[in-house]
């Protein structure tokens, strides 16, 4: 056993931090931030092509695409510590497509996407959910007719969340109209700028935006289909268990606010500090991240072993999910009346952090698969339990 | 024991949930969040009309004199609609203060013109800390001949932008090793020279405000009760404002558990309406629960109140147990409703903003819990 | 509305006050405690029938059947007040069997059964659960087959806590072997001394007793059918919204010595009064005891205006186990090290009475239906949600 | 980063397992629970061959000197096997104290006889208080010509009825006002006069003791480190322990999992086992996240107290976590299994005694939570 990380990593992790330290400017995490995070911004294509540029976006991808052929380890250490700093961290093309691409697509794909990706010069948006389809992705709907040379494709999806800032959108469409659901999916690359298709934003509740893509008669290139037809729902059920990550880093950056907060702060006269029950929430908080940080590396760890983790990414985001949650709550408790003020409010407490987050976090435990459809994952696979 | 509304209340009842589904439905709410006033004088003088702002105020002073239980019921629906504006701190806030505090002739010149909807009132008290104690109050009043000279900043004042009168808590006295003892009340008018009001924006868009008081003078005859004995009075009001607020989220919470049933039952996944899984089923079953404690423990302390028992405990207890209750009772709403609860145009995120300003209101869950531990013995 | 007991009703209760505090002794409450407080010990028997003389344990019967027609209210009060004082207050017949009697069998039975259970001279054993038939009571197959005169009654019981020391057996039996499960169970009300019968001890981890029963062709009266034959499902189900309270003066007395506790303990030279963590725990405590105390007499006012508790019950006895198990949780952690001990060590806590209801409580979510049957019904019936 | 034990270490988990299902099956933990001593002398020879007594004490005194990680995965397999006695009492709180404080003569003398199995030690820290403070510690102890004179009452020592020595904290000054000064450490011999033990009946039947001590005499060579200079060590000594005792609860809760999920996949009700209804899914996977976790928390302490690493912080996390979760992964096992594992004869219940002592010894979740506070420099 071993619970540190080796000199090299440490090296390259600080490597890293030394250039988001100086690359980084106040309108790069401006943007980022009204942006959820998300990849795709002006400043954050530029920031993050020249991040790439490292090979820091893609790190465990071979060197042919883009790679450094670094650990899973590495990788993982590098996630986080963009999410700690604020820059965009939400990638759809370099973190939940490119890795299908590589194992399943067409020499021809690979040739035109893969290197893109890697340096960040292209995103994509993902296009699961439709109406229909939220936690049961086989209820999809939207429809991709073989017309020969092109799939004709008409549907409406819904929570496409980079929908409007991406190049393209990855697609998934029911291929084959009889049969078993799960034998009639497949997956396409689609220009998002494709004659037929309408982008509608949905705002949320956090400010953020997400959105409806509507498919009116758009045809799709037959070379844009990945892999095999109908062999979609595979490579997406292959795609969670690889790519399931959850990092962490702005939460650990929430926790440290808050706790620089509790040191400081001064309340009818006494340091908030020294209120037990304070103590014992903050204390709380740490060691829940604590765990969080080893369920997070345990699957890096997996990967760099040739192991797939499922329950245990299952695990890892929802214990995060619900700590998230945990960490909102209880910041506001701390913060009191303070905490409910907006950012743009003279009186807020850390500037309005809580207040924010403590809107965002309510999706954390419901997008990229909720804590029920997750436990039932981690029961079933993980201790095999059998379905009802 | 009854545990049921008599027939009056239950037309309160009734008539209050007609009156909001008509004049403020969820899209008004929205507008009201980011409207600068945060209230519609259109609607005020309709609930003027109805006798609402004059609930709790004896006959004497043209009230209807109904006592906090009937206020309650009225609140119920409002938290329901999640309607906001200035109506607790006139009505409930404003109204109780005077009623525990102020002399016949403060009485009479204030009561009457709230019960007909002609002043719009609110109680300054916390302030740079938040805090509902004595130690958090810290501006000063001093004596300059015949008036009081205030100065200070309030934090979290409800509604003071849409105040006449500003009933104000500083201190005349600091000398006492007690920190309760030399708290004073004043009346104050909000057009005094020195006075300035800024709305801070909250999660929910209700208007707390900063009330600075730059040397305002306040003649003598605005002090309410004895000079130093404020903080009597206030505890009081903490009390029940605490229990009206939990009226307050008591509806919000019943408006949630309809919205998140009527989801599962519509919404189908993997064949079936999400209603029929065990988990949905079981997060459904525990807000129930939390509602319907939280409805008894509220009505309970009302009623106590509205008797004039000893309600310092119930009022406590229900406080700290219905803001845990509704802010559990939210998450799983929202866990239920899922992704589409998480868009602004579902009106679930109405109810999650509201559960966090009612929480913090008036002592929060913790605070209450305190100062059951007091009523304990310990 | 009114939260508050009439004075009738307060004079009541202390009449029963003042009698409990006269008749019950230190040898009674030492034996209703080994007995898990239910009713059939020696000394339980002697006082019961005197408590009993006075209507108290069944006051809500008509008088007829040795009743006082009084209020649910009343009897809720009177229920509560048994438990918290330490006397028995677990009884079948009295309690579960009595009104099921009343509505639905035959006069012989009525005649027969109903004035000596309400002047608790006799006891019942409920005998419901089998094997193979635990939250899911449409399971069992104990067989009893019409022979002419009699039934023959063959198979087994399980978890059956009254068997050693009651007088009857509140039966549930097969009799119909085709057709849906519901409509195939009958009630049987049989002497416990029947040849055939085997009463076998199941020793609890509260060192409690309950027991198997064995049935090995046993013969069965006719005349001891309840009501209908094949009816015997709905007479459960209707008892069950009928009887369904859960009184629990024990825990608000276990409360009431923790408080006491706190106040009179000094650790390392502070008294754990003025800890805030302490303070936050037993007035979180102290609360959720009040919100049970609401519901308790919800039910009871329910039942008076006529109307039948179903998932208000469920509800009800929920939010009580669960508090029971926090209680007992609590508790522990307040009293630390003293807590683990048992009652007959020297330093143990509180008389050990935290470390026996810690082992005890275990059970309070399982019996009488888990709470995970408890808010299936609460989703079901209180909220209309939809079986599976 | 690495998850995996070497492969000495998973001979040593193996050998355990197996060693602990042939020696000491549920019967015979049961028989223990009441026995008088609670642990036989036979096994304890034979555990004393497989050299687990002396993981801890470095080859010059005759151990193994594989480290704290090393007696983690033996521990982890003795929770599985709900295995109680004097090991822990011995090895770990025993041989920890005397590395970290004694001189070479106090362990030349003493550890090589625990590496063979020949003497049974254990600690007496706490008093009336129960708490592993500075200022539970009130037994005194002083000078009287070439010895100390100790009298007091310790509690809740584990194995004193059957330790040939008991180490115990008593104070040498109280003038100091920082309580952590003034207090000693001295190895008592069990067989002194003026010492009296007596067995407490705990929940789980483990043998914890009331030491008495009536001027008790020791030599001045027994003292262990520095007079008045005990709190250092006590403090080391405490989170190992509680680290050690992480590791028997993971262990149990591997133990509880295994039970539960059989059980849900063999019992059926309604047509179907019960694991497949989505309440207990849940219920389950909560029980493996609360495992998982725990495992981690408890593997990285131990992996940094073996490395010589700082371990405060993280020995402290994983206390308060590994204590609550066992806690509520023994809960939610028995609310699957219901009304078998209500009764004795099912061997769920011993872990649940398990998971309440082991709660408490060397520090609660409420304690280690106030450490690590104190970690993050609150």
């Amino acid at each position: 056993m071993d619970f540190v990380f080796t000199k090299e990593e440490e090296k390259v992790i600080s490597e890293v931090r030394e250039f988001i330290k100086k690359e980084s400017t106040p309108e790069l995490l401006k943007e980022t931030h009204e942006l959820e995070r998300i990849y795709g911004g002006k400043l954050g294509r530029e920031f993050i092509k020249k991040f790439a540029a490292n090979g820091w976006l893609c790190p465990n991808w071979p060197e042919e695409y883009g790679g450094l052929n670094m650990s899973e380890m590495l990788t993982y250490m590098i996630k986080d510590e963009m999410t700690y700093s604020g820059i965009p961290h939400s990638y759809v093309a370099a973190h939940y497509a490119g890795a299908t691409i590589m194992k399943y697509a067409s020499d021809e794909i690979k040739e035109e996407f893969l290197l893109p990706i890697s340096k960040g010069e292209i995103e994509f948006a993902l296009g699961y959910s439709e109406p229909s389809a939220g936690s049961d992705l086989l209820g999809l709907e939207l429809r991709a007719e073989d017309k020969g040379d092109y799939y004709l494709v008409n549907g409406q999806k819904t929570f496409n969340t980079h929908a409007h800032v991406a190049d393209y959108h990855w697609l998934a469409a029911r291929t084959k109209f009889d049969g078993p659901k799960h034998k009639g999916l497949s997956m396409f690359i689609v220009d998002l700028d494709s004659p037929g298709i309408t982008i509608r934003p949905m705002i949320s509740i956090a400010d953020s935006r997400t959105n409806e893509v509507y498919y009116d008669n758009v045809k799709v290139p037959k070379k844009r289909l990945v892999g095999e037809e109908n062999m979609g729902f595979l490579y997406l059920m292959k795609a969670l268990d690889y790519e399931r990550m959850f990092p962490f880093g702005h939460y650990r950056k929430l926790f440290e606010h808050l706790l620089e907060y509790v040191k400081e702060t001064i309340v009818d006269g006494e340091p908030i500090a020294k209120n037990p029950l304070i103590r014992q929430k903050v204390a709380q908080l740490a060691t829940e991240l604590e765990a969080a940080k080893l369920l997070y590396y345990s699957l890096s760890y997996m990967l760099d072993k040739g192991k797939i983790p499922n329950y245990q990414a299952s695990m890892e985001k929802t214990f995060v999910c619900d700590l998230s949650q945990k960490l909102a709550q209880t910041g506001m408790e701390i913060l009191g009346q303070a905490g409910q003020l907006t950012s743009d409010s003279k009186w807020a407490a850390i500037s309005g952090e809580f207040e924010y987050y403590y809107r965002w976090v309510i999706v954390e435990t419901i997008y990229g698969g909720t804590n029920e459809i997750q436990k039932n994952i981690m029961a079933q696979r993980g201790l095999g339990l059998p379905r009802a | 024991m009854n545990y049921d509304l008599n027939t009056e209340q239950k037309m309160l009842k009734d008539s209050a949930r007609k009156f909001f589904s008509k004049e403020a439905d969820s899209i008004f709410i929205r507008e009201m969040a980011k409207d600068e006033k945060g209230y519609s004088k259109a609607i005020w003088k309709k609930m003027a009309k109805l006798d609402w702002m004059g609930i709790l105020i004896p006959e004497e002073y043209e009230g209807s004199e109904m006592g906090l239980l009937d206020m309650v019921v009225l609140l119920n629906e409002m938290g329901y609609a999640c309607f906001t504006g200035p109506f607790v701190p006139t009505a409930v806030l404003g109204v109780t203060t005077l009623l525990e505090g102020a002399d016949d002739k403060q009485k009479k010149s204030i009561l009457p013109k709230i019960a007909l909807g002609k002043k719009i009132v609110t109680l300054a008290w916390t302030e740079e800390s938040g805090q509902y104690t004595s130690k958090g109050v810290n501006a000063k009043a001093e004596v300059k001949d015949d008036s009081y000279v205030i100065s200070g900043t309030k934090l979290y004042v409800p509604d003071a932008n849409n105040a006449d009168i500003i009933i104000c808590a500083a201190r005349t006295d600091s000398s006492s090793e007690n920190s309760e003892d030399g708290i004073s009340l004043f009346i104050v008018d909000a057009q005094n020279d020195g006075l300035n009001v800024e709305v801070l924006k909250t999660i929910q868009g209700d208007k707390l405000c900063e009330v600075s008081l730059n040397n305002v003078k306040v003649p003598k005859e605005n002090l309410v009760g004895e000079e130093g004995k404020g903080w009597d009075i206030l505890k009081k009001v903490l009390l029940k404002a605490a229990v009206a607020k939990s009226a307050e989220m008591i509806g919000g919470g019943r408006k949630v558990l309809e919205m998140t049933v009527d989801y599962a039952k519509q919404r189908n996944q993997f064949g079936q309406p999400i209603g029929s899984f065990q988990a949905i089923q079981h997060h459904c079953a525990d807000m129930l629960t939390y509602l319907e404690t939280s409805e008894y423990m509220t009505y309970q302390a009302a009623w106590l109140i509205s008797e004039g028992l000893s309600y310092e405990k119930e009022a406590s207890m229900a406080k700290a147990w219905v803001s845990d209750s509704y802010h559990k009772l939210v998450a799983l709403g929202h866990q239920v409703i899922g992704g589409v609860g998480f868009m602004e145009e579902f009106d679930i995120q109405l109810y999650l903003r509201q559960s966090k300003t009612a929480e913090l209101a008036f002592g929060d869950a913790d605070f209450h819990r305190e100062l059951v531990a007091q009523e304990l013995g310990l």
